[in-house]
């Protein structure tokens, strides 16, 4: 694990699609940081000038100011800036545009108290069905063993391997309570409901051993829910693909 | 509430009235139930004899009909809130 | 307490011990055994966060000195906090902090206490509704108190208690509900008393547009609790059966839990959970922090000696706020999967509801302007509550935006948005208030130099505190981790975990002065008379301590509540309720 | 002007609002009632729409006995009313005949109600069959403890209650005003209750 990836802010941002992502945090940052230094002088200002002392009276007329009205309207249009032109695109583009399916990675993630199961297609491109009721501790994610399209599937536990430079597909499920998938490095994060599947895409830029925290409160264990996220050549995965394929 | 003795006779000519239409009102809706309509007609037709109902319920016996507007308000504020609550999670999800 | 003879307070005084200060019926009794009650539990759940600042400081080893032993074995064998015990800690630390300290100080304690007196009342219009209030809370406290007893230990779902977690949760979520239910009941009997206090029981003359800004923001918190708590009691109800009657209102089909198929019918929804929790716990956080701008309005009137700058607009905003806090919910939930058109409608009402708080913030900054500004300790704490509640405004535009919330959702930045609104936020309007008011309980003054000490030391730590959560937040720590070292952006932030807690520790410190001060006060501060800060609010037309009734003979009220510093008066203060020059 | 201490308008109605401090209580307290049904409605939308199988309520449930339960429950609103409507022309007997006969028909609501869960025990049917039974058993259960706290009421206004008579009238009648109003609230919560879980 690289250190230098992690520091008292944002973590490095290896997906295509996080830059707008921080772009957001940043301006918003910014525009937080000079509001709150304008209120702040203005504080300091006021308290000096205004202290209560021999001589200082009070006075009962209301100045009327006209710049905090156009701070005001400024702020707002700002936020409204923002919204329209960062965070809802932005937010659509995150859970909305997905890859076609045949030139994407797709990948099963079965959340459960506390691991991640991984579960990929296989070479045939088609996941077997899976059923509850066929849970067992043989098959965390309830495979049908009847199903030919699940005979060449590949399953790991808090293993999720991808391709850099090539668009994935998640598709989250879970078994018992909400779990939160979350790839600080990708800026990626969605809440893991039970009797939903969700899908999540993204793509990685760079290669390297990344993790899958939980975010969200699962249970006595949700400190340990980590998981290991590797980035690799696609070459190399689909050599470890292959290795891991059921013989 | 006070009132005069004319309008307190006239009240009771109004809850029976009122008592007559629930009642009527009431075996309509179970007999519609009967018809066996599409489910979106059936749930059109039983909400609206419904809201009805419960329109006469409280115009009449809780006296909304002549309220004050500090009562209305709270209403008003409460049928807005009691509307997003019933119709936003069902989109959201 | 002092002695009035008057004929009409004369069978208040035949009553016996029990009936005057235990089972009374006087608004200001309740009020304090509120306020006393609240402070109790803000003790409790900070001692339970300090425990889980240990655990944070340094992930798995003993607790030192006599707490390694004073847990037990089954929450902290060898004296090292265990998950399940640490998930209790957190989940109590929520639920008490806000359900049985801040809201039933801000509400039940000054709301009690002060409003009736603000607004010429001789008490709240239904008295022995509101004693009922207060021992239904107390019951409610009770019960979550004893949940740590109970085998399996106090909820540990988190205060928000999201299902299907805390379904299949032990004993304690019962205790939890049902404590719930009970804290629900006492805040609906609440707020139908001071709706009706403030609509009917106003004195003469004091019309809306007179009325003192904390009353304004109680009426407004008054309607937030009282239409925004029932679904939550709905849900409440509904997780009491999934969990005692194993229906599936929240539970799904197919749940596997631990390798074992959940005997269930299935068919529900955990979202329909999150959606009735947060449709009351985001009106909540304006319950949280409307009361305390109130508070924090009148300090800073009474302390310029100068008029509220744009007191209607104040108050336009905050009606409008309170009715806007009823849709903006769902941006707790952004990340559940809803429908990006959904999640746009909330941002657009969570960017508009961030208009009127600027507004209020705004005008109570332009109020120092021209002030001549006295800085005594209520008034350093309110000032202090102004960029402290700003730095938790701002924080929040992050939150509020689904974007950048994709890589802050669930982390410290959360906490930390959160606490600056509501500790260094309300807790500070809070001490405010004690600081204000305590003369007018008591009769004597808080000793100024303790509260000093008080208030430098707590608002140093207080930012050692939270400042550094942004960070660990911007990095990408999740909340409710017992050990974040576990991930290598928690281990690269784990020195500001350090930092924190020693914050937090020193906060604990800080606090010392003022129980020294509270306590030692009662007896031995400086007596005073019925207006020491020479304000103009009703509160100071009563005698100190108010006697039962309040009033000596009913106020009438001539003019608005900030008549500071007006000219061609001899003093500084035209008191509301003075009919001649002063 | 009343002496200090006195709470005002607790049996004349405040001349701005026009009503007395319990009546705007009763509404305050009714408001915080629809939200919590509201709350029960709105769970009951979610789930069915989240169930293509929702099954119809006439299939399941007993439909006579509901609409018996329904004429009970609308007589006993009219007889309520009337009782109000004694106080209004000062006849203390027919109060307590009509408050009387509003708590018979209220305890008829509750056997019809008891028959109605027994035949469903009978079969083992219980709230954790389905979601459906889930919400129909949560909300007539709660509908059902509304239904006797206001015979609670009720009985004390009818027996202890009724003293104040005596000394306070016009306070007496604003009680018997506002256990009115609650009693209609029961009331109209039941009439949507039974289309949508029996009819439905």
């Amino acid at each position: 694990m690289n250190n230098n990836y992690y520091g008292w802010g944002l973590p490095i941002d290896i997906s295509t699609h996080g830059a707008s992502v921080d772009r957001l945090i940043y301006v918003i940052h910014w525009l937080m940081l000079a509001l709150f230094v304008g209120w702040l002088t203005y504080l300091i200002i006021v308290l000096i000038r205004f202290r209560a002392r021999p001589g200082h009276t009070a006075a009962y007329k209301e100045r009327h100011f006209k710049a905090p009205t156009y701070i005001e309207v400024i702020v707002a249009l700002i936020e409204a800036a923002l919204l329209v032109g960062f965070s809802i695109p932005a937010f659509h583009a995150y859970r909305n545009v997905v890859p076609p399916a045949d030139q994407a990675v797709q990948v099963r993630v079965v959340a459960e108290q506390f691991a991640w199961n991984i579960h990929y297609p296989g070479a045939d491109g088609k996941f077997g069905k899976t059923d509850p009721k066929l849970i067992s501790r043989v098959n965390p994610i309830g495979l049908d063993p009847e199903d030919p399209a699940g005979k060449d599937d590949v399953k790991t536990v808090n293993q999720l391997h991808i391709p850099v430079g090539q668009p994935v597909i998640a598709y989250l499920s879970s078994k018992d309570v909400i779990h939160s998938f979350a790839l600080p490095v990708m800026r990626v994060k969605q809440d893991v409901i039970p009797g939903q599947e969700v899908r999540v895409s993204f793509e990685a830029t760079q290669t390297g051993n990344f993790e899958i925290a939980c975010a969200q409160l699962c249970g006595l264990g949700h400190y340990r829910m980590r998981g290991f996220f590797i980035v690799d050549t696609p070459e190399v995965f689909q050599n470890w693909l292959k290795e891991k394929a059921p013989k | 509430m006070s009132h005069s003795e004319a309008e307190l006779k006239n009240q009771v000519k109004v809850y029976i009235s009122v008592f007559v239409v629930l009642m009527f009102l009431t075996m309509v809706t179970v007999a519609v139930s009967y018809l066996h309509l599409s489910t979106l007609a059936a749930i059109a037709v039983a909400l609206i004899i419904a809201s009805i109902k419960a329109g006469l319920v409280a115009c009449y016996f809780m006296h909304l009909i002549s309220e004050r507007t500090i009562i209305y308000a709270v209403l008003g504020l409460t049928a807005i809130f009691f509307l997003v609550l019933l119709i936003t999670p069902v989109y959201s999800v | 307490m002092s002695h009035h003879d008057h004929d009409h307070h004369g069978h208040h005084h035949d009553l016996p011990f029990w009936r005057k200060y235990i089972f009374s019926v006087d608004h200001k009794v309740i009020g304090v055994q509120y306020a006393v009650t609240a402070l109790l539990f803000l003790f409790v759940g900070f001692t339970l966060m300090m425990l889980i600042r240990w655990q944070l400081a340094f992930p798995g080893q003993p607790l030192p000195g006599f707490l390694s032993t004073l847990f037990g074995d089954a929450n902290a064998p060898g004296g090292i906090i265990l998950p399940e015990f640490y998930n209790q800690l957190g989940a109590m630390h929520g639920t008490i902090m806000i359900f049985l300290g801040v809201v039933p100080l801000s509400v039940g304690g000054f709301g009690n206490y002060v409003l009736p007196l603000q607004i010429g009342a001789p008490d709240m219009a239904f008295p022995k509704l509101n004693m009922l209030s207060y021992w239904v809370y107390f019951i409610g406290g009770v019960i979550m108190l004893f949940s740590f007893f109970v085998t399996g230990g106090a909820a540990q779902s988190g205060w928000t208690s999201y299902a299907p977690l805390a379904v299949i949760a032990q004993q304690g979520q019962t205790f939890w509900l049902i404590g719930m239910v009970f804290l629900i009941t006492s805040s609906l009997l609440g707020s139908i008393n001071f709706i009706v206090t403030t609509v009917q029981l106003r004195a003469d003359g004091l019309s809306f547009f007179r009325l003192p800004f904390f009353v304004w923001a109680q009426f407004v918190t008054s309607f937030l609790l009282l239409l925004a708590f029932p679904p939550l009691e709905t849900a409440g109800v509904l997780q009491l059966m999934d969990r005692l009657a194993h229906t599936s209102f929240f539970m799904p089909s197919g749940l596997v839990v631990s390798g074992e198929a959940l005997a269930i019918s299935g068919g529900g929804n955990p979202i329909l959970w999150q959606h009735l929790f947060w449709f009351l716990a985001h009106p909540e956080v304006y319950v949280l922090i409307l009361p305390a701008m109130g508070i924090v309005a009148e300090v800073i009137a009474c302390n310029t000696r100068k008029p509220i700058y744009g007191y209607k607009s104040m108050i336009y905003a905050v009606v409008f706020l309170g009715f806007m806090s009823f849709i903006v919910w769902a941006h707790h939930m952004y990340l559940v999967g809803m429908s990006t058109e959904m999640s746009a409608f909330f941002q657009v009402t969570t960017m508009i509801i961030s208009i009127p708080s600027i507004i209020i913030l705004t005008a109570l900054l332009l109020s120092l302007w021209g002030g001549a500004i006295r800085f005594n300790t209520p008034m350093l704490f309110a000032i202090a509550f102004l960029p402290m509640f700003g730095i938790g405004g701002l924080t929040g535009l992050p939150l509020g935006l689904a974007a950048s919330d994709i890589h802050l959702h669930d982390t410290y930045y959360v906490i930390g948005h959160f606490h600056y609104v509501v500790a260094p936020g309300t807790i500070f309007a809070l001490f405010a208030g004690i600081y204000h008011w305590f003369p007018k309980v008591t009769g004597r003054k808080m000793n100024e130099i303790l509260g000093k000490v008080h208030f430098f030391f707590s608002f140093i730590f207080m930012n050692g505190v939270f400042m550094p959560m942004f960070f660990q937040g911007l990095a990408g720590v999740s909340r409710r981790l017992w050990d974040p070292t576990q991930y290598a952006h928690g281990l690269s932030t784990q020195p500001l975990n350090v930092f924190i807690s020693f914050s937090a520790w020193g906060l604990a410190l800080a606090q010392i002065p003022f129980i020294l001060n509270f306590f030692g006060s009662i007896f031995a501060g400086k007596k005073v008379d019925q207006n020491p800060w020479e304000a103009t609010t009703l509160e100071w037309s009563a005698p100190t301590p108010p006697p039962h009734g309040n009033f000596l003979t009913p106020p009438v009220v001539y003019r608005g509540p900030y008549e500071y510093s007006v000219p061609g008066q001899k003093k500084d203060f035209w008191p509301q309720a003075m009919k001649e020059t002063n | 002007m009343s002496a200090p201490g006195e709470i005002r308008y607790i049996d004349h109605p405040h001349p701005v609002s026009g009503v007395t401090n319990a009546k705007l209580g009763m509404w305050c307290f009714l408001a915080s009632e629809i939200m919590l049904f509201g709350g029960f409605f709105s769970t009951y939308v979610l789930l069915r729409a989240g169930n293509p199988a929702w099954p119809t309520g006439s299939h399941l449930l007993n439909v006579p006995l509901a609409a018996l339960n329904t004429v009970i429950l609308i007589t006993s609103s009219v007889t309520m009313v009337m009782a109000w409507y004694s106080l209004a022309i000062k006849s203390l007997p027919k109060f307590k005949m009509y408050l009387g006969l509003t708590i018979l028909l209220a305890f008829a609501f509750l056997v019809v109600k008891g028959f109605e869960y027994g035949m469903k025990f009978e079969h083992h049917i219980y709230p954790a069959k389905n979601t459906f039974y889930a919400i129909y058993f949560t909300m007539t259960g709660l509908h059902g403890l509304h239904v006797v706290g206001g015979i609670v009421a009720n009985l004390y206004y009818l027996f202890p209650g009724s003293k104040m008579w005596e000394t306070n009238p016009e306070q007496f009648t604003g009680r018997i005003e506002c256990a009115g109003l609650y009693w209609h609230f029961v009331d109209l919560v039941w009439i949507f209750l039974f289309p949508v879980l029996y009819l439905l």
